[in-house]
């Protein structure tokens, strides 16, 4: 602190002001000096670290520059001189802040001691005015003291409310008080044709007046006929007025909205950019590609997998609603399993790699949000099957003690293929009901369901019908028969409750009794087939590869109803609609009706 | 005054929950040091391999429960069999589980001879096993410096690398030391091998010749049963065509046609070269593996399939050659 | 204390009482504690193979630089010519020169010592513990290149701000007496026959 | 697609461990050059003697400082000793570990019985209460380093209005509570994690801390030692001991002549006036108020507890486990895009999802049972304050706060009784010894 030397003569009030003076200068002196020097080291600070950052990124490149030159003897001479740049700042702003650090403190201690003393020298004694003795006041006192508390308390709380609001926790929690879940109705569902083979996957449709003469050669008979960009053997879906498709390249995962009247590309959408999608695509088998599963939709989304294990949702619109990795499925062949719903959930039938890999599951998704609302592990290996929904009546569930009263619509079954289990899920809670041991091998073909029994068939096991309503292991009890004509090896059977036709690869459809599983009668067209049978009215529809519809009486006895031509390839199952066909062909989509 | 008085301390009490809020945000959401660029390792660049230049498709895999898996070997049936734990799992070629055979403390690596007996790489000795599992001979140990990591059976007899005292020790079948190859010896330009990382490979050359792993120099060096350096090819690169990082391949095989399988650690890949060892295609990319596989054990069946033991997986994953390069 | 006449007695015996029950409590809490308290001290250190080498070690200290280093366990070095902690992951040549360095602040000396051997080490001072060098080395060597505090430069703060930020919960309080944590598979006896 | 091959890696159990944990191969025998293998450095920490040093000079500290204040009655002295500390536990100690963290420590050590507390840090919890209990709170007045910074930084004191004095006091038992829940449910330490002051003593810190610290300084040049008044944790604890203790400040030595010289003596606002007793009236008004104020004090703390279960959430919050497996869940479920180090690291780690989850929602569990206790605490803490807001007592002098003084000994140089009794130690001294006068 600067002195003024005082000379005894010089009264003590004189002396005390000079001193004062003295104080109040060296404050202002050392306040200023510490307020620069503070704001100097920040601003430097920013400055050079912004300037080092910058510079070292430049490095980075310089040497990604250098791995394509490496002859380049002036980019090294740069590199270095870059970097020695930089390491000298390094070291010459870590000691700069470290002094400067020292100064200020100094400057802050100087300031705050001169200020004080100032503070001292200036001090009067004090003289406390005359005191008027106001009646009450301690009480008055007190009282605005414990509003202040309170205040203080209710601040407090609103603080606290505010981060309950703002704090939010994702994590599984059991979601209670959900707004209830909207999907369509039985009805609406039956009218379209919402996934793989139809309402419920059965291969059923709900209207006999299909046609069924046409030729795609000639075009008479085909209402409209579009390209479709990316090709792939995952079969049409259609609700009101639109139709899906998905098809894929080895860049690009699409999903298609055509309009089903005009046949026009409504939208298309990649599905990119999700996350944990893997950098490399999986490998599949050839001309599967990545898009083997048909989407499926609810009538307010669509939904669609690949074999990227990436699922996406969008709405009618074209736009992305959800979209999520599954992890990408160990599959030999690439998943091919397709999409299958019950009400608000997205059934997806999971099974990878080996049964002792423990990786097989069955899961549920929420549509709306794509979050996982059950998931269901299945000691199966993998395979390419797709699950189906099946209603199975109270009566029934009666006898095997399944009904869940507060269930609206209870014992909707999930029914789905493993190998060697048929197993049956509760579809609310994806809790296994019952299982039969009764398939083998490879296993593509998805089962079907008719008056409260699954049929399903496999080359390399049985034909069998499994009836439903039993629980746990109900191989000895709830096998109806077995039989091992005509088993298919790609596409699912079909049944209607009286009779069920299985069709193999090379193109021999065999039906049996539904009963007894007595071999009716086969018809062997002599074509192969990847596109299942379908049950139209009193026909069965089959198509072959090459794209020929055969007709054959779904009767007890064989009975040819002629055929007509795509003139395309078909390796797809067809959509039924209201006096309508909409197939995909290999290059193009197909709607197939009277004018 | 007053006013501002009441000011202070809530404003402080909002710097609190702030403060709260940010650290809780901070700690999650930052990626790195912030430091730039110039401040991390990246590799991922280096794990990605061209779609076209991958020719091999994992056809399935074999999954080995045990609790640590390390070699891998296939004899003239090809049925597989891996060393992990303190036994030997025995697999058909289908991957079917046939036997384990107790080895008699943790099995490191193995080699199967042409009448069928099993030789099993511990920490420092060699065992002798019949298919049966019942143990015929245990060979001496090689000291306690040690480290056995691969076993291979040809012509000259039974060669153990020893990556401990880095040396290829020769043995006759019934474990006779005839001889140690590789070291070091300027007389006859034997550069000596260079083993950083415990991994120190063997493979037999179609040509008969032993092929060992030079990790440290990134080459595959081929000697004669008596120890002459006959050839020697490779060299580091972290691009595709080369060997990557301080010491790799860590694991060699040999296709029935006499090119080579390699596998590398860092980058974790398994690739294809010419006999010549001029690189032809990728078995496995680096995406195949974990991002810390390491050792990868490599064995090649009669159909030409390669085996590449994960251990990490605890899996052996089989590659078949693709019909279409550019599938 | 003239302040209360009559009720003295009543309200100093009470406080006596309560200060005797005070005083019985803090001192019987820390009794009971101290019986608990073995150690006599306490120190912060990072598990090697719990650590992701994220870097936040080097910014987040409060100390510039870090109490966090680079240690390199020679024992478990394979004195590599190509030494990916030291090297660019695709060096120009195998040189000491800037663009080869894969440390920025040249903090790894390397030194011949005969073929093919190279030696490295860290040269403390300059280290700033952002775990480059650590992770090159972990991918491709033995991870003889491991981050560790360094208890001469550490403040041990009560609550270590690293900790706080750590990702990957590799931070503990372990006994001064054991105050750091080596790669498994490494202790620092093997070094002593070195 | 650097996820992807985590999330591959995360199936696999701790094998990376595994892989490293094969046994390295021996270095190469440097045949040539006979070259040794050379050791590396493992700098000890400093024995632990440093902290026992600490102890003891904390001791003498509080002796000297009670000695200061009670006996010699010397503000110069108890500043200069302040001052002394301030430089030795803040600049030379850089102020860790203090009493004030050592809560904490204490707490912890009680939830989590596998964390063994040094005694270092525990005496240095426990020496400042037992002087307090018996000397007041002399150690707030020259010991504390945070408090004698606030105190150096005093100029130009203007006090705060006793009533919102009382309200502001809630916040430090706030900042109590939060601190013992931290500490004992997850070790967060957040008394350690938001100390203003530590930054300085360090001369480095983050920017938050630094604002925070400089706010709370700038704010002490008119309003005394904010942090100690109004969040100080451990101020809380001091100050209940100190209505106990016996020793202690008392503005005057003896006979209060309420020349009322000391009112505006106090910068901390902690002298209090002599106060009427009530009138019949009054005391009758207080009587009721008392009444319903004892009945809504369990009503509040009931309420904290009901309502405090719904912190869990924004308390788990600072848990980083916790964060990181929000995080991971948020990828999985693909509402965020790409990965934090924190996600990077749980793949790395290997663990299987599920059971990281669990582990988090037990612990978010542990934090609403945490929250529900801060919740009583807080209604505990309001409804004792307004039933002591209530309660009045007679008071005849000027008398210093047994809670509130914290023992600076400014209001000394106001008491002319005071000045007087000096005047007359210095007689005395003086006639003892006149050489002392020239």
């Amino acid at each position: 602190m600067s002195q003024t030397t005082a000379n005894p003569a010089v009264d003590p009030s004189e002396r005390k002001r000079s001193w004062l003076q003295a104080a109040w200068a060296t404050a202002v002196v050392a306040g200023v000096f510490s307020v620069v020097l503070a704001a100097a080291m920040v601003v430097d600070a920013l400055r050079s670290q912004a300037e080092d950052m910058r510079t070292a990124d430049r490095l980075a490149e310089l040497k990604v520059a250098l791995r394509d030159r490496p002859m380049d003897e002036g980019l090294k001479a740069r590199i270095r001189a870059l970097d020695v740049e930089l390491r000298r700042s390094f070291f010459r702003r870590s000691q700069a802040t470290d002094t400067g650090r020292w100064l200020l403190l100094a400057g802050v201690a100087v300031f705050l001691i001169s200020l004080k003393s100032a503070m001292a020298l200036r001090r009067k004694l004090p003289m406390p005015k005359a005191e008027t003795p106001v009646p009450g006041l301690v009480g008055r006192l007190a009282r605005t003291s414990r509003w202040a508390v309170a205040a203080v308390g209710v601040v407090l709380a609103l603080a606290a409310a505010a981060l309950v609001v703002t704090a939010s926790s994702i994590l599984g929690r059991p979601e209670r008080g959900e707004k209830a879940a909207t999907y369509p109705s039985d009805e609406e569902l039956a009218k379209n044709w919402p996934r793989f083979r139809g309402p419920g996957g059965l291969g059923i449709s709900a209207y006999a007046n299909v046609p069924t003469s046409w030729n795609g050669k000639t075009g008479d008979g085909i209402l409209w006929k579009t390209a479709v960009p990316l090709g792939a053997p995952s079969s049409p879906i259609a609700w009101g007025d639109r139709i899906f498709l998905t098809g894929s390249s080895k860049k690009l995962l699409e999903v298609y909205c055509f309009d089903a009247a005009t046949g026009q590309l409504l939208w298309q959408q990649a599905a990119s950019g999700i996350p944990g999608s893997p950098a490399e695509r999986p490998r599949t088998m050839e001309g599967v590609e990545w898009a083997p599963s048909t989407p499926a939709t609810d009538g307010a989304r669509v939904y669609a997998i690949f074999s990227t294990g990436d699922v996406i949702a969008h709405d009618f619109s074209g736009t992305r609603v959800w979209a999520r990795n599954l992890g990408t499925p160990e599959n030999s062949y690439g998943h091919a399993s397709s999409l299958a719903m019950w009400r608000n959930l997205l059934i997806i039938q999971y099974d990878q790699a080996t049964a002792d890999d423990k990786k097989s599951k069955l899961i549920a998704l929420d549509a709306a949000t794509g979050r996982t609302v059950w998931e269901t592990k299945r000691d199966t290996p993998q395979t390419w099957a797709t699950p189906i929904v099946a209603k199975v009546s109270h009566l029934q569930l009666a006898h095997s003690g399944h009904v869940r009263i507060e269930d609206a619509t209870p014992g909707d079954q999930i029914i789905a293929c493993g190998d060697p289990f048929l197993c049956g899920y509760d579809a609310a809670s994806g809790k296994e009901l019952w299982r039969a041991e009764c398939l083998g091998g490879e296993i593509a073909p998805s089962p079907v369901y008719a008056n409260g029994v699954a049929y399903t068939a496999n080359a390399g096991s049985y034909a069998t019908a499994v009836r439903t309503d039993g629980s746990g292991d109900v191989t000895k009890t709830h096998v109806l028969w077995k039989a091992e004509d005509g088993l298919p090896d790609i596409c699912s059977p079909l049944a209607n409750g009286e009779l069920v036709w299985a069709l193999t690869a090379g193109g021999l459809l065999t039906c049996y009794d539904a009963k007894t599983g007595k071999r009716l009668w086969e018809k062997d067209f002599e074509v192969n087939c990847s596109s299942s049978p379908s049950l139209v009215g009193d026909k069965v529809l089959v198509t072959s590869e090459k794209g020929v519809t055969f007709f054959v009486a779904a009767s007890r006895e064989l009975k040819e109803l002629g055929k007509a031509e795509l003139g395309e390839g078909c390796r797809t199952s067809p959509a039924f609609l209201d006096g309508r066909i909409v197939i995909r062909g290999e290059k193009h989509l197909f709607c197939i009706g009277k004018k | 005054m007053k006013h501002s008085r009441f000011q202070i301390p809530d404003s402080r009490l909002a710097g609190i929950l702030a403060a709260c809020l940010l650290a809780a945000a901070g700690c999650s959401e930052e990626k790195g040091s912030g430091l730039g660029k110039d401040f991390s390792y990246d590799l991922t660049e280096l794990r990605k391999v061209e779609p076209h230049l991958i020719g091999y498709d994992e056809a399935g895999t074999i999954s080995v429960p045990l609790k640590e898996v390390r070699g891998l070997a296939v004899d003239a049936k090809d049925r597989v069999f891996v060393a992990g734990d303190d036994v030997v799992a025995v697999f058909d070629r289908e991957g079917k589980r046939e036997a384990e055979i107790k080895a008699g403390s943790a099995s490191r690596c193995l080699a199967v001879a042409a009448d069928g007996t099993l030789y099993v790489g511990m920490k420092d000795h060699v065992e002798a096993y019949s298919l049966k599992g019942d143990r015929k001979v245990v060979w001496e140990s090689l000291g306690e410096k040690a480290l056995i990591t691969s076993i291979v059976v040809g012509e000259g007899g039974v060669f153990v690398a020893d990556a401990g005292n880095r040396v290829v020790v020769r043995y006759d079948l019934a474990g006779k030391q005839l001889g140690l190859i590789g070291r070091k010896d300027e007389a006859r330009d034997i550069p000596g091998f260079v083993v950083p990382s415990p991994h120190l490979d063997l493979a037999v050359g179609r040509d008969g010749l032993l092929w060992v792993v030079n990790p440290g120099r990134h080459k595959l060096q081929a000697f004669t049963a008596d120890g002459d350096l006959e050839a020697s090819w490779g060299k580091a690169s972290a691009g595709i065509e080369g060997f990557s990082g301080c010491c790799n391949p860590t694991d060699i095989a040999v296709l029935p046609d006499g090119r080579f399988v390699t596998a590398e650690k860092g980058i974790p890949r398994v690739k294809v070269y010419s006999a010549e060892g001029v690189f032809e295609c990728v078995v496995a990319a680096p995406d195949r593996f974990g991002k810390d596989a390491v050792g990868l054990d490599l064995a090649v069946d009669s159909l030409g399939r390669v085996l590449v033991l994960d251990p990490q997986a605890k899996k052996v994953r089989v590659f078949v050659r693709r019909k279409r390069m550019d599938g | 204390m003239p302040e209360d006449r009559k009720p003295i007695p009543r309200r100093e015996f009470l406080r006596v009482g309560v200060r005797g029950v005070a005083l019985a409590a803090v001192v019987g809490g820390t009794g009971y504690l101290a019986t608990r308290s073995r150690e006599a001290r306490y120190v912060w250190q990072l598990d090697p193979s719990k650590c992701t080498q994220c870097g936040k070690c080097a910014t987040n200290c409060v100390l510039k630089p870090s109490a966090v280093k680079c240690v390199h366990a020679f024992a478990m070095c394979g004195y590599c010519e190509l030494c990916t902690g030291y090297f660019e992951p695709e060096p120009n040549a195998l040189t000491t020169a800037a663009e080869n360095q894969l440390c920025p602040v040249a903090a790894l000396k390397r030194t011949f010592v005969e073929d093919p051997y190279f030696e490295y080490e860290v040269d403390e001072p300059l280290c700033i513990g952002c775990g480059k060098c650590v992770e090159g080395c972990r991918s491709f060597g033995n991870g003889s290149l491991f981050l560790q505090v360094r208890h001469d430069r550490c403040l041990n703060c009560n609550e270590c701000a690293i900790a706080a930020a750590c990702p990957a919960n590799a931070f503990s309080r372990v006994p001064a007496t054991q105050g750091y944590l080596y790669r498994p598979g490494y202790s620092p006896a093997t070094r002593k026959e070195g | 697609m650097r996820a992807r091959s985590f999330i591959l890696v995360a199936l696999l159990i701790a094998a990376c461990g595994a892989a490293l944990a094969a046994e390295p191969v021996p270095p190469p025998e440097f045949t040539d050059t006979q070259h040794q293998v050379p050791g590396e450095q493992y700098p000890q920490p400093s024995a632990a003697a440093i902290q026992y040093l600490d102890v003891a000079v904390l001791f003498v500290a509080l002796c000297l400082a009670t000695f200061l204040a009670l006996r010699l009655r010397s503000r110069n002295a108890v500043f200069a000793l302040m001052v002394a500390c301030l430089v030795y536990f803040g600049f030379w100690r850089k102020g860790c570990v203090c009493p004030i963290g050592a809560i904490q420590n204490v707490t912890l050590a009680l939830a989590d019985p596998h964390y063994a507390i040094p005694l270092a840090v525990l005496a240095f919890f426990a020496l400042p209460l037992v002087f307090t209990l018996f000397f007041g709170r002399s150690f707030c007045a020259a010991v504390c380093p945070l408090g004698a910074i606030q105190d150096a930084v005093v100029i130009r004191p203007v006090g705060v209005p006793r009533w919102l004095e009382g309200g502001l006091r809630v916040l430090a038992y706030a900042y109590l509570g939060g601190a013992v829940i931290f500490a004992a449910t997850a070790p967060v330490f957040l008394i350690c994690r938001y100390d203003p002051f530590v930054g300085f003593f360090r001369l480095s810190g983050s920017l938050g801390m630094l604002l925070f610290g400089g706010g709370l300084l700038v704010v002490g040049l008119v309003i005394g030692r904010p942090y100690c008044r109004f969040l100080c944790p451990y101020g809380v604890l001091l100050g209940w001991l100190s209505r106990l203790s016996g020793r202690r400040v008392t503005i005057t030595p003896d006979q209060c002549v309420r020349c009322r010289l000391c009112e505006d003596a106090c910068p901390f606002g902690a002298i209090r006036k002599p106060v009427e007793p009530p009138t019949p009236a009054e005391r009758a008004a207080g009587r009721r108020r008392l009444a319903w104020l004892l009945g809504l004090l369990p009503l509040l703390v009931v309420v904290g507890f009901v309502a405090g279960g719904a912190l869990g959430t924004p308390f788990a919050k600072l848990h980083p486990e916790v964060v990181q497996a929000e995080r991971v869940r948020a990828e999985e479920l693909g509402e965020v895009v790409g990965t934090t180090d924190a996600s990077d690291a749980f793949y790395e780690s290997g663990q299987p999802v599920d059971e990281r989850y669990a582990e988090a929602r037990r612990l978010r569990s542990r934090f609403a049972l945490g929250g529900r206790l801060f919740g009583a605490w807080m209604g505990l803490v309001v409804g004792g304050m307004l039933i002591h807001l209530t309660l009045r007592r007679r008071r005849d002098d000027y008398e210093a706060d047994r809670g509130a003084c914290i023992a600076c000994g400014r209001c000394y140089d106001y008491c002319p009784v005071e000045l007087t009794r000096r005047k007359k130690q210095a007689e005395v001294s003086s006639a003892k010894n006149p050489s002392a006068k020239q």
